[in-house]
Parts: structure tokens; C-alpha cells; sequence
């Protein structure tokens, strides 16, 4: 479990830098899922320490992880969906354009997390 | 929470009826969208409307055990008197925007069905039906599914008028939401790991500050501010706001970002009431005075109206920040009339920046653009929409009579009252950048129009009509009485208990 | 008898094991694609075969036994065909 | 008979292990359209280790779906990588 | 124990290090391809964590259907235009503040977490003979938390409507393209044929035995959107077209039925979302069959993307 344990924030670790240094969006997404795992791994470490009742883990962290795990899909999707449109559109992903609609570039450049 | 409370179906009602409202929208599709969306306005109002009344009059919570599994194994809904006043709020900007956005949502007849309308009324009764969710919730993952049905409901919002940087905008949100969402569910999770529950009434018998508490509470409260925009997580708001459609917009700025801030809240004064200290305290007001300073001055660089006002939207989310230390602290009566004017804050400006929004949508409609240097002699035109954007900038720049005056008022007092007047030259501050902000769109507007100026494209009188009577909804909350209220303490904490920790 | 059962598992499931170990070996030192496609597929499904024939003896019930020679069979069968798809086309490229 | 289950899973795991750090840093796609089909075949084999050695018969069900998605993954793999445009390929 | 515990460090230690290659792949299609082998991989890690339910879900979906969804997108976007990476002292100041995010929540998760940890494991299973069901992940996510699983579908569904939402209008209400436009090889469509006939018995399976043993409406649901993925990518059946009131119904249906059985409950048990005592179990796989459909519909849809055609007259 100490070794999962260190799994689990070495994901994280890894996918939230993945999600910081990437500028590809793509590969972002793929940084978010990592980042999201690592997170469901911590959920299944509090299950498997609270083992009970004849039970090898504690359901309730489970369940809640499957229901993140949907939840994360669908955020997938949606952010791919953007994505594609994006690229269908422009020819590029780049997210460092001047931002905003309009020709007035705004002062502040916003760039993703 | 108090101890007194009754059982009450009334806050599934106010989640269900739009989610299963939206669901039905999206199987029947078509113009029967539009109708549904006349019977589902109402009756959602009407539910809102029933939940205010009953905590009013019973002066307590209304619980409801979803299934009958009581906490912590199951779900519970709360409604105190903070929900019933947020779900009211909500229920009528989206009512009036629902009626602002009629005529330009609507399927034309005998046609196939267009994009759209159909999208927009779907997502804006699921905002609805997440608002109601995130305020009545009470376990912090059902609060995590509610957040992300708010997400989920928001970015396609933003993205619907396909425009290549809209599309940019909404992924640059989503982006920045579900790093949010990652570091909430990280908090959720070491929560219930040291404490087994996600129940907040348990929770705040059981958490103790410690160590894990405040690692768990900072990550959920770093997730919660990407959510919320708060200063340095607000990059991705200006654009995202400005590029929605006008009554997207107004729902996005005047309710979205509030959701994720009324969690917070939700954390600090009841999850967690023993764990808000000065520091934590300074350091969100820190953010929160940081962002209406730089919010007000980068608005005041747009030239772009929809802009302006996004970037009016980050200032005036710092405002919601000084609760934290104003009201956090233990001294009566100064933290009750902090609460009070912290979401009396938060109620006028969601009044108040739906109808500026409206009032910039008719105006862009009406000019093509919305170039704030190019806005001469719109206020000839479009006298009413002029009048409801100037009316809204009162209760931004909070001038009396407003709610926006009220609330400032509220804050300052109590920041005078607590001695910690720097936040009182904050607000002082703000007000003043808001009034230059409001004054140069209003000025260019009033001014004649130019030799160059296009024509102008007629704007229905009903949506006027519309934006100007959310404007005054801004203006009339200036006369709720100067003093804290006692229908936004229902179930609240034992303030005197706070004091003794 | 049982301990007869258990030779009979650890011969094939050690067999097994080894002939995953040569795939591997097989990926690491062929010099083309095809042939470390054929050394990966021929190896991993043998290997496989071996591990659940091991297997069988020490399950509990027939439904168990029935489910893992399933599982072998949807591993050899899609295995075959992917495999012919990989090499198509990656002839085809 | 338990510590030699888990032994033979560890060492398959292991050959995997290796298999797939090989295939995932080949230079073509044909190597590493591979890499579902070992990462199903082995993970199939660690399930049935697992499963008999002591976990619970369900993990049987996890294994079945394994064999079941790499070969999902392999048809994704194929047919995505003929519409690829990887860059060896690009003019 | 030890050879356990050997196990467990040799995968975690392949786990991390396909998800470095995953992070560090120079090519974008690597990457998803990397991914997709870690999340078979993780299932493992689900299963040693005593999640088999977990893990099915993670190979279904995290590794499954997100795998196919990355992969389409990955091949169509390519590594172009994908703009600089960030300067090497932003690389390190970025590496070293992720790896103090990564020893700090460690040393949370190792030395802050209470002992005996706190758990729900035994309310949950005293309940269990209630509900009738023999599974208590099922009995959390529909008896206790069911609320969490109706409002989860919902933002599926919102999520389905998001990536619709993205058609240009012109062709709203089309048809979703999938796949290349390249008649499909003959291999290709003879495992179409032969790999989802299995797929759907698997998936009716892992439907069933949820109620009792690991599996469920998101395992099974998951299993068939699979399937009907694999069958639309050789061309051996067309998408239909978003506008089609049927396949609206099939999204929406599982949902609906579900908050029905909820205001039901309202009505009959005296609770939203409760069951009359001795119906649970029936209910509940009523519920499961409606919502596996929905779910299979919802998440092929998904990876499909919106209309790219117009819709058929």
C-alpha cells in the first residue's frame, strides 16, 4: 500500500507537469488523465486502508472512483471535441493566441495553466 | 449546523425538476424546447420561491436524506437560509434571462430543428439545476458531481456561437476547470481519509486543525478559485464571458462563478469552522483585494465593451473575498454585518452584471460591434438598454440607491468596526475605478454620434425591457434594511461558538 | 495426487513463463518488425496456453475452469487476427 | 503454492515490462501498434496468475476484459495509424 | 507476503514509468499509444488494491474508450503546429515545483493519514441485506449515494450535448464520422464481425453479475460502446445521425428511467431514491439494464465527436 502510495503522487506529480509544460492541448489532455489516475489511485489507497467488515476495502471510496472516472471521460471528450473543432477551424491548437474575440488584442495574454 | 430542522422534498425538487426538465428538452427537441422552457421557468421559480418562503417562515433548515440513508453512508440535502436566498436569486436571473433570450432562441417554424436554441435552453436549465445542487448540497463529493454539471453546462455555453475564439476560450476554461476539479477531488479524498465522512455537518464536529485539514482545505480551495476566477486564476474569465452569447453571458458572470465561490464558503465557515485563522483569512482577502484593483484597471484599458465588463466581473469577484476576514472574525456585531454585506454583494452583483450584459448584447446587436470608442449616440437610440447599463454601474461603482451601495457600505463598516481598514481603502478604491470604467462607456454613449457612425439594426423593446428591470432588481436591493440579516444566519453556526475556539 | 497437481502446475505454468520470457527476448534482439511480430504473438499465446492449462487443476469450480480456457481462446483468436492486420498494414505502408 | 503464483505473475510482469519499454520507444508504428496486444496478453497471464493465487474469482472477469479491450485496441491502433500522419511520412 | 510485495513494487515501478514515457513521448500518437498500455496496466494496480470493480471500470473506459477517442484525435491533429515548448529554466521550475507537489502529497498520504483509518466498510455492508443486492460497490452507487450516480449521468449526458453542440450549423443534426473515409481492410471487418458477438455476451455478463459480484451498468455499458465502435470503424453499420429520435432516446432513456425509479420511490418508499422494501434488487437491475444501454449509446457518441455531414433526408 506504501508502494501505491508513492505511485499515486508520483502521478500526479508527473501529469500536472505534463499538463504545465506541454503546449500541445492534445497532449495536455493526456497529462489531465494521468494526473486524474493518480488521483483515483489515492481514492483506492483510502479504500484498501479502510478494509472492514470481512471486506478487502471500503466500498464507498470505490464507488466514488468509478464515478470519477466517468466523470473524467466525459471531460475527455468535451475538451477533445473543443479541440478537434480548433484544429478543423484554424489549423493549429496553439492556445496562445491573443485572446478574446475581435481584433483588439488584449493586454494580458492568457495562457493555460 | 443548529439543531433544528425539518424534513422537506422542496430541495430535490429544485434540482431535479431542471434536470429532468433539461433531459426532456433534449429527447423531445424542436420547438417543443421553448415550450418547455415556458412551463420549467416558472415552476422553478415557483420552487425557489416555496423553499425561501418555508426557511423564512420556519426560521430553520430544510433537510432532505436522499433514499433515507442518513450521512455518513448516505447523501443528505440542506437548505439554510444562505441556499434559499442564493437558489431565489438564481431562479430569477435565470427566469429573466430565459426571457431575454426568447425571441433570439427560438426554432423557426416548420423548419429542422437549429443548433442553437435547442443547445441554449438545455444547458441553462442544467446551470439551473447545478446552481441549485452545488447550494443545497451537503457531501462534498455530491458537491464535486454538482460542480462538474456547472462546468459541463458552462463551457458548451460559451462555445455556442462557434466563432474560433469562443471555441479557444471554452477550452482554455475547461482546461483550467479540470485542474480544479483534480485538486478539489484531492482535498475530498484526504478528508475522508482522515476523517471518514464527506458529510459537512459531520465533518465540522470531526475535523480538528491539523496538519492534513489544512493541506486538504488549501488544495480544495486552490481548485475552488480556478473555478471562481479569482486573481491569479482569472486569465481564462475575460474571454470566455465575452465570448458567450449576450444572455450566456449574463448567466455565466452573474451565477457560474458564484457557484464555485459559494463552496468555499461552504468549506471555511461550515465544513471547516475551526481551521479559518487570520492568515488564511488575509491571504484570501489578499487575493480578492488584489484582484478588483487589477480587474478595475485592466477593465478600464479595454476598448471592447463585452471585455469591459468580463474583466469588471474579475474586480468585482474580489469584493466576495473580503468575507473571509471580515467575517471569519469573532467580533459581533461587525462579522454579521460583513456575512450580511458580503452576500448582499454577490446578490446585486449578479442582478447587476446579468443586466450590463444584456444591456452590451442589445447594443452590439444594435451596432454590429461592440468598440466602445465607437459607441456615440447609441444612448439616442437605445435610451432603455443605455439606462439599464448606467443603472447596473451605480450598484457596481456602489453608489446609493443600490445594493451595490448597500453591500459596500456593509463591508466597510465592518472592516472599520474590525480595524482593519485596509480593506476599507480597497473598496474605497474599487468604487472609484468602477465609476471611471462605468463613466467612459456611458460618457462615449451619451455623446453625440459620429460622422462615420453605421446604422443601426432595430433591437426588440421587450429584451429592453427585459435588461432594464434586471438593472433595477440591482437598484431595489439597496432598500433591504442597513443592518445584518437574520435570514442569511439561518443555520448557520453558532457565530458565539465561533468565537470560542 | 495433489502433489502430482501441483508438479503439473508448476512445470507448465514455469514452461509457460519461459515462453513469454522468449517473446520478450524475441521483441528485444529481432531485427524486423514482422519477425518481432511473429515472436511476440506465437510466444505470448503458447506461453498463455501453458500458464492456464497450469491453472486449471487449482481453480475451484468448472465455471472458473470454463472462464479462463474462455479467456485463453479470445486471446489466441483475436491475437491471430490482429496480428494479420498489423502485418497488412504495415505492408501495406 | 501461493508464493510461486505470485512469483511466476511478478516474473511475467517483468518480461512485460521490459516488452513494452522496447516497443514504445520503436521507431515504427508497426512496433508499436504491438504494444496492446503485450500489454493484454501479459496483463491477461498476471490476471489468471493473480486470480488463482489467491485474490478473488473476479479478478477472472478483469482478465476476460482485458483480452476483450487489447483486442479493441489493436483495431483502434490500425485503424488510426492508416489515417496517421506521423512525421516519418509526411513529405 | 514478500512475493507479494516484490509484485507490488515491479508494478508500480512499470506503471510510473509508462506514464514517464507516456508524458516524455516526443510524438503525440506515442503518447496516446503509451497511455492506452497504462491504463491496462493500472487495471492491475486496481486489482492488487482489492478494486476489481475499479479495475474493470479502468479498462473499459480509462484505458478503452478514452484510448480510441485520444488515438482518433491524435491521428487527426498530428504533432503540427504544436507550438514551442516552454524555455528549459520554465521546464525545471515547473519540474521542480510538480515534484514537491508530488513528495508533499506523498508524505501526506504516508505519515498525516490517521491510524486505524476511519471506514465506511461496516455500515455499508450491514446495509447490504436490505438492499438485497451482494455487491457493495453497487450498493453505493445505487442505494446510498445513488443521487451521486443520477446526477453523473446527467452530466454525461450535458457532456454528450457539449461535443454535439460543436457541429458547425449547417450540418447539425448530421452524422459523426469515425474512422478513416478508406474502405476498411477485409481483416478488419472479419473481426468486426467475430469480436462483438463476444463483446455483447461479456458486456451482458458484467451487467448481470454487478448486482452480486464486480462488474455493473458502467463496466457493461463501456464493453458495448466498445463494441459498437469496433463495428463502425468497419463500416459495417453507418452512425446514425444526431437528430435521430431514437438514438436521442437510447441516451436519454437510462437517465430518465432512473430519475423515474427515483420520484417512484418518492411516491411508493417514502423517499427519493428509495426502493419499496423487497423491490430493491429488481429495481435496481431495471435501473442497471436501462442505464448500461444508455451509457454504451452515450459513450459512442462521445468518441464519435459532433455531425461532421449533414443529415440524411
Amino acid at each position: 500500500m506504501t508502494i501505491f502510495a508513492a505511485c499515486a503522487a508520483l502521478l500526479m506529480g508527473l501529469g500536472l507537469f505534463g499538463l504545465i509544460t506541454n503546449p500541445q492541448p492534445l497532449r495536455k489532455i493526456v497529462a489531465f488523465n494521468i494526473l486524474g489516475s493518480g488521483v483515483f489511485l489515492l481514492f483506492g489507497i483510502v479504500a484498501r486502508r479502510g478494509a472492514a467488515a470481512g471486506v478487502g476495502a471500503d466500498p464507498v471510496p470505490q464507488a466514488l472512483v468509478i464515478t470519477g472516472i466517468v466523470v473524467a471521460f466525459a471531460a475527455t471528450a468535451m475538451a477533445v471535441a473543443l479541440l478537434l473543432r480548433l484544429f478543423a477551424d484554424r489549423g493549429d491548437t496553439r492556445l496562445d493566441h491573443e485572446s478574446a474575440a475581435g481584433t483588439e488584442p488584449a493586454r494580458d495574454d492568457c495562457r493555460p495553466p | 449546523m443548529t439543531d433544528a430542522a425539518s424534513q422537506s422534498v422542496l430541495p430535490v425538487l429544485g434540482i431535479m425538476l431542471p434536470a429532468t426538465g433539461m433531459l426532456l428538452m433534449l429527447l423531445v427537441g424542436g420547438r417543443y424546447v421553448e415550450w418547455l422552457a415556458l412551463i420549467l421557468l416558472p415552476a422553478g421559480l415557483a420552487v425557489a420561491a416555496a423553499i425561501f418562503a418555508a426557511v423564512w417562515r420556519e426560521g430553520h433548515t430544510l433537510i432532505y436524506v436522499v433514499g433515507g440513508w442518513q450521512p455518513p453512508l448516505g447523501i443528505a440535502l440542506r437548505a439554510d437560509g444562505l441556499s434559499a436566498a442564493m437558489m431565489l436569486v438564481t431562479a430569477v436571473i435565470i427566469c429573466a434571462t430565459g426571457l431575454f433570450a426568447g425571441p433570439q432562441f427560438s426554432q423557426p417554424r416548420g423548419r429542422p430543428e437549429r443548433r442553437a436554441p435547442l443547445v441554449f435552453w438545455t444547458l441553462l436549465l442544467a446551470i439551473w439545476a447545478a446552481l441549485n445542487a452545488v447550494v443545497v448540497g451537503a457531501d462534498l463529493f455530491n458537491l464535486y458531481v454538482a460542480l462538474e454539471l456547472l462546468t459541463f453546462a458552462a463551457v458548451p455555453l460559451v462555445a455556442l456561437t462557434g466563432g474560433t475564439e469562443t471555441i479557444e476560450a471554452a477550452l482554455r476554461y475547461l482546461l483550467f476547470a479540470l485542474l480544479g476539479s483534480v485538486s478539489y477531488l484531492i482535498g475530498t479524498v484526504l478528508l475522508f481519509a482522515a476523517y471518514g465522512t464527506l458529510d459537512i455537518a459531520l465533518l465540522s464536529a470531526r475535523v480538528r486543525p491539523e496538519p492534513i485539514s489544512w493541506i486538504a482545505a488549501s488544495l480544495m480551495t486552490i481548485g475552488l478559485i480556478a473555478k471562481t476566477a479569482l486573481f491569479p486564476l482569472h486569465l481564462w474569465l475575460p474571454p470566455a464571458h465575452a465570448g458567450a452569447p449576450a444572455p450566456g453571458s449574463a448567466v455565466l458572470s452573474a451565477l457560474v462563478v458564484k457557484g464555485s465561490f459559494f463552496l468555499i464558503v461552504r468549506l471555511w465557515f461550515d465544513a471547516m469552522p475551526g481551521l479559518l485563522n487570520l492568515a488564511a483569512a488575509q491571504l484570501l482577502a489578499g487575493l480578492g483585494a488584489a484582484a478588483i484593483l487589477l480587474g478595475s484597471i485592466l477593465a478600464l484599458r479595454q476598448s471592447r465593451l463585452k471585455l469591459l465588463i468580463a474583466y469588471s466581473t474579475v474586480a468585482q469577484v474580489g469584493y466576495l473575498f473580503l468575507i473571509f476576514p471580515l467575517a471569519g472574525a469573532a467580533s459581533e456585531p461587525a462579522s454579521s454585518i460583513a456575512w450580511t454585506g458580503g452576500w448582499l454583494q454577490l446578490f446585486s452583483h449578479a442582478f447587476a452584471k446579468a443586466a450590463m450584459f444584456m444591456a452590451a448584447g442589445l447594443i452590439a446587436e444594435a451596432l454590429g460591434h461592440d468598440r466602445i470608442a465607437e459607441l456615440g449616440g447609441i444612448a439616442r437610440r437605445l435610451p432603455i438598454s443605455t439606462l439599464a447599463f448606467a443603472l447596473a454601474g451605480l450598484s457596481l461603482m456602489g453608489v446609493p440607491p443600490s445594493g451595490g451601495f448597500v453591500a459596500k457600505w456593509l463591508l466597510l463598516l465592518a472592516s472599520v468596526m474590525q480595524g482593519q481598514w485596509w480593506w476599507a481603502a480597497v473598496i474605497l478604491l474599487g468604487g472609484v475605478l468602477a465609476g471611471a470604467y462605468v463613466l467612459i462607456v456611458v460618457g462615449k454613449a451619451l455623446a453625440p454620434a459620429g460622422a462615420a457612425a453605421a446604422p443601426t439594426a432595430p433591437v426588440s423593446r421587450r429584451r429592453e425591457v427585459v435588461a432594464l428591470t434586471v438593472a433595477l432588481g440591482a437598484v431595489l436591493l439597496g432598500l433591504v434594511p442597513l443592518q445584518p440579516s437574520e435570514l442569511l444566519q439561518i443555520g448557520r453556526l453558532d457565530v458565539h461558538a465561533l468565537a470560542a475556539r | 495426487m495433489s502433489t502430482a497437481i501441483a508438479l503439473v502446475t508448476v512445470v507448465a505454468v514455469s514452461a509457460g513463463s519461459i515462453f513469454f520470457l522468449a517473446g520478450t527476448i524475441g521483441l528485444i534482439r529481432f531485427p524486423d518488425a514482422p519477425c518481432r511480430l511473429h515472436a511476440l504473438t506465437k510466444a505470448d499465446n503458447l506461453g498463455l496456453g501453458l500458464i492456464v492449462l497450469g491453472l486449471l487443476p487449482q481453480v475451484g469450480t468448472l465455471a472458473e475452469a470454463l472462464k479462463l480456457v474462455c479467456i485463453w481462446l479470445l486471446v489466441l483468436f483475436s491475437g491471430a487476427i490482429v496480428t494479420q492486420l498489423i502485418a497488412a498494414t504495415s505492408r501495406h505502408k | 503454492m501461493v508464493d510461486f503464483l505470485n512469483a511466476a505473475a511478478g516474473m511475467l510482469l517483468i518480461t512485460t515490462m521490459v516488452g513494452l519499454c522496447r516497443m514504445l520507444r520503436a521507431p515504427t508504428d508497426t512496433d508499436r501498434m504491438m504494444t496492446a496486444q503485450l500489454a493484454g496478453s501479459g496483463g491477461v497471464g498476471i490476471l489468471a496468475l493473480l486470480a488463482v493465487a489467491g485474490e478473488a474469482p473476479p479478478v477472472l472477469d478483469v482478465a476476460l476484459l482485458l483480452a476483450l479491450l487489447a483486442a479493441f485496441a489493436s483495431v483502434a491502433f490500425v485503424s488510426g495509424a492508416s489515417t496517421s500522419t506521423s512525421p516519418s511520412d509526411r513529405p | 507476503m514478500t512475493s507479494a510485495l516484490a509484485f507490488d513494487l515491479a508494478l508500480a515501478a512499470l506503471v510510473l514509468a509508462i506514464a514517464t514515457l507516456t508524458i516524455a513521448a516526443r510524438e503525440a500518437m506515442s503518447a496516446v499509444i503509451s497511455f492506452i498500455a497504462y491504463g491496462l496496466l493500472l487495471s492491475l494496480a486496481w486489482v492488487r488494491l482489492r478494486a476489481p470493480d475499479v479495475a474493470l471500470t479502468e479498462a473499459a473506459i480509462g484505458a478503452g474508450v478514452t484510448g480510441l477517442l485520444l488515438l482518433g484525435a491524435a491521428a487527426t491533429i498530428g504533432d503540427r503546429q504544436a507550438g514551442a515548448a516552454p524555455p528549459l529554466a520554465l521546464m525545471l521550475a515547473a519540474g521542480l515545483a510538480c515534484a514537491l507537489v508530488a513528495s508533499g502529497l506523498a508524505a501526506t498520504t504516508l505519515v498525516l493519514l490517521p491510524e486505524p483509518a476511519p471506514t465506511l466498510a461496516p455500515p455499508a455492508m450491514a446495509s447490504l441485506a436490505t438492499t438485497g443486492l451482494g455487491n457493495p460497490v453497487t450498493a453505493v452507487l445505487f442505494v446510498y449515494r445513488a443521487l451521486d450516480t443520477l446526477l453523473e449521468k446527467v452530466v454525461l449526458v450535458l457532456a454528450l450535448l457539449g461535443v454535439w453542440s460543436l457541429a458547425p450549423d449547417r450540418v447539425w443534426g448530421g452524422v459523426a464520422r469515425l474512422g478513416p473515409d478508406a474502405p476498411p481492410r477485409a481483416m478488419l471487418v472479419f473481426l468486426a464481425q467475430l469480436l462483438p458477438p463476444v463483446g455483447m455476451v461479456i458486456a451482458i455478463y458484467m451487467f448481470w453479475t454487478g448486482a452480486d459480484h464486480p462488474g455493473g451498468a458502467f463496466q457493461g455499458g463501456a464493453i458495448l460502446a466498445a463494441m459498437w465502435l469496433i463495428v463502425l470503424t468497419a463500416r459495417l453499420a453507418d452512425m446514425p445521425a444526431t437528430s435521430h429520435p431514437g438514438l436521442r432516446l437510447l441516451v436519454l432513456a437510462g437517465p430518465m428511467l432512473f430519475a423515474a425509479i427515483g420520484f417512484a420511490g418518492w411516491a411508493l418508499a417514502d423517499a427519493f431514491l428509495a426502493y419499496p422494501e423487497g423491490y430493491a434488487k429488481p429495481l435496481i437491475i431495471l435501473a442497471e439494464a436501462g442505464l448500461t444501454l444508455s451509457i454504451a449509446a452515450t459513450l459512442a457518441c462521445l468518441v464519435a465527436g459532433p455531425a461532421t455531414r449533414t443529415p440524411p433526408p
